[in-house]
């Protein structure tokens, strides 16, 4: 179980490649992975966003996202799960978050990083402030429900 | 001893510091410290409240070395 | 929207890597990638696992697995998808399959995902025959249900 | 013309063939088509037939120049 909080571009698909491949594993054992990376997006509420500040409060972060992968461990059969959050300036398509968990069978897989990155919506301290192409600033006023469907231009 | 006490994001840009700290002087609740800290600004429900790192009500007790946070809603993840 | 059936071991998070970077993904525009991989354990129903072959029929594999992505596609507003799917003689921490969707919100990534990935075991045409560490063989008789939480040790 | 029959894993397996090719009489169901490829062994829920590479019931109807395939239950993906 791992938590990494970082301020530099990362590759989400190298991350997860490092961390299997790493010896805690247990090659052999999973049999299921599920995987969400969320990116940011040139455009958001009919703006064109040129780049982007991550503002968090350390230490809170890694508390509660600790609490959240040890809540979805006690619900879930997980094998090894990894998070990673970007913090700091981001410009478009870099990653913003990557959740990834392993686990036996599938359903498990995918119900755990699905809770997981819900959690990290609601809980997790992480503030975006975007920067336009106007060069106009703005903080994100709040988050979409991942579970309704969207059908808004909006976040 | 003394409550610390944080501001992030929107918050901290409106208030135009990051922290303050407060000299102890027995348990408050976190409204009631707010009321200290920030009087020219409501506690209204768009502002969120931790006690060491964990979300707290606004009736929550604030004890002496705490360290408490003020912050807007949170906008992490993506999309 | 691509399928592949491949003969060969492959990099699951190599392969999403690569098509991401190509040229057809629009970049800036998704913000979300929900991906599965399913790995060959090296157990199944208590016995030890050294092999499988996994036979299809090919045509029908891509015909159906078309279908799948074609109903995806109505049903949520996706921007890519890619499926992968291992045929042949397999290892032990062997990818078998592959499904990586990208949408511009999370909820479509998750649930398009899974959608393909349930829809793939339940009508594209591939069989599994396990080579026990005994070096007896034996047909893998049928899938199990993603949606219900998995209790029992059998797949 | 002719009817293309193809067997799968298990099925083929037990069969000891992969495929046989039945000259076209006029339009049979895929019960019927079964019966003379494979009299020995009944047609159970436990065969999938598919005409053309899609699914289809034992009582639809086999055109001349359909390929038909017969096949145990699928268990392709993962978990």
């Amino acid at each position: 179980m791992t938590i990494k909080i970082v301020e530099q571009d990362f590759d989400p698909w190298q991350e997860i490649q490092s961390y299997q491949n790493a010896a805690n594993m247990m090659a052999g054992q999973y049999g299921a992975t599920s995987v969400f990376v969320g990116t940011m997006r040139d455009f958001n509420e009919c703006d064109d966003v040129k780049g982007m500040t991550l503002e968090h409060y350390p230490g809170m972060t890694e508390k509660q996202l600790g609490q959240i992968l040890a809540e979805a461990q006690q619900r879930w059969p997980i094998i090894e799960t990894l998070v990673m959050h970007r913090v700091g300036v981001l410009y478009p398509n870099e990653p913003i978050v990557l959740v990834a968990v392993w686990t036996s069978h599938r359903g498990d897989a995918f119900d755990a990083c699905r809770y997981i990155m819900e959690a990290l919506k609601s809980r997790a301290p992480f503030w975006k402030k975007e920067m336009l192409t106007s060069d106009q600033e703005r903080w994100v006023l709040k988050n979409t429900d991942g579970y309704k469907r969207a059908n808004l231009p909006a976040e | 001893m003394s409550i610390k006490v944080r501001y992030f994001a929107s918050l901290k840009e409106s208030l135009g510091r990051k922290e303050d700290v407060k000299a102890y002087t027995g348990d408050i609740s976190i409204r009631e410290l707010w009321l200290i800290c920030v009087p020219e600004m409501p506690l209204t429900d768009n502002i969120l409240a931790a006690i060491n790192m964990e979300y707290a009500d606004p009736d929550a007790i604030v004890n002496d070395g705490d360290e408490v946070a003020f912050f807007p809603p949170i906008t992490g993840g993506r999309t």
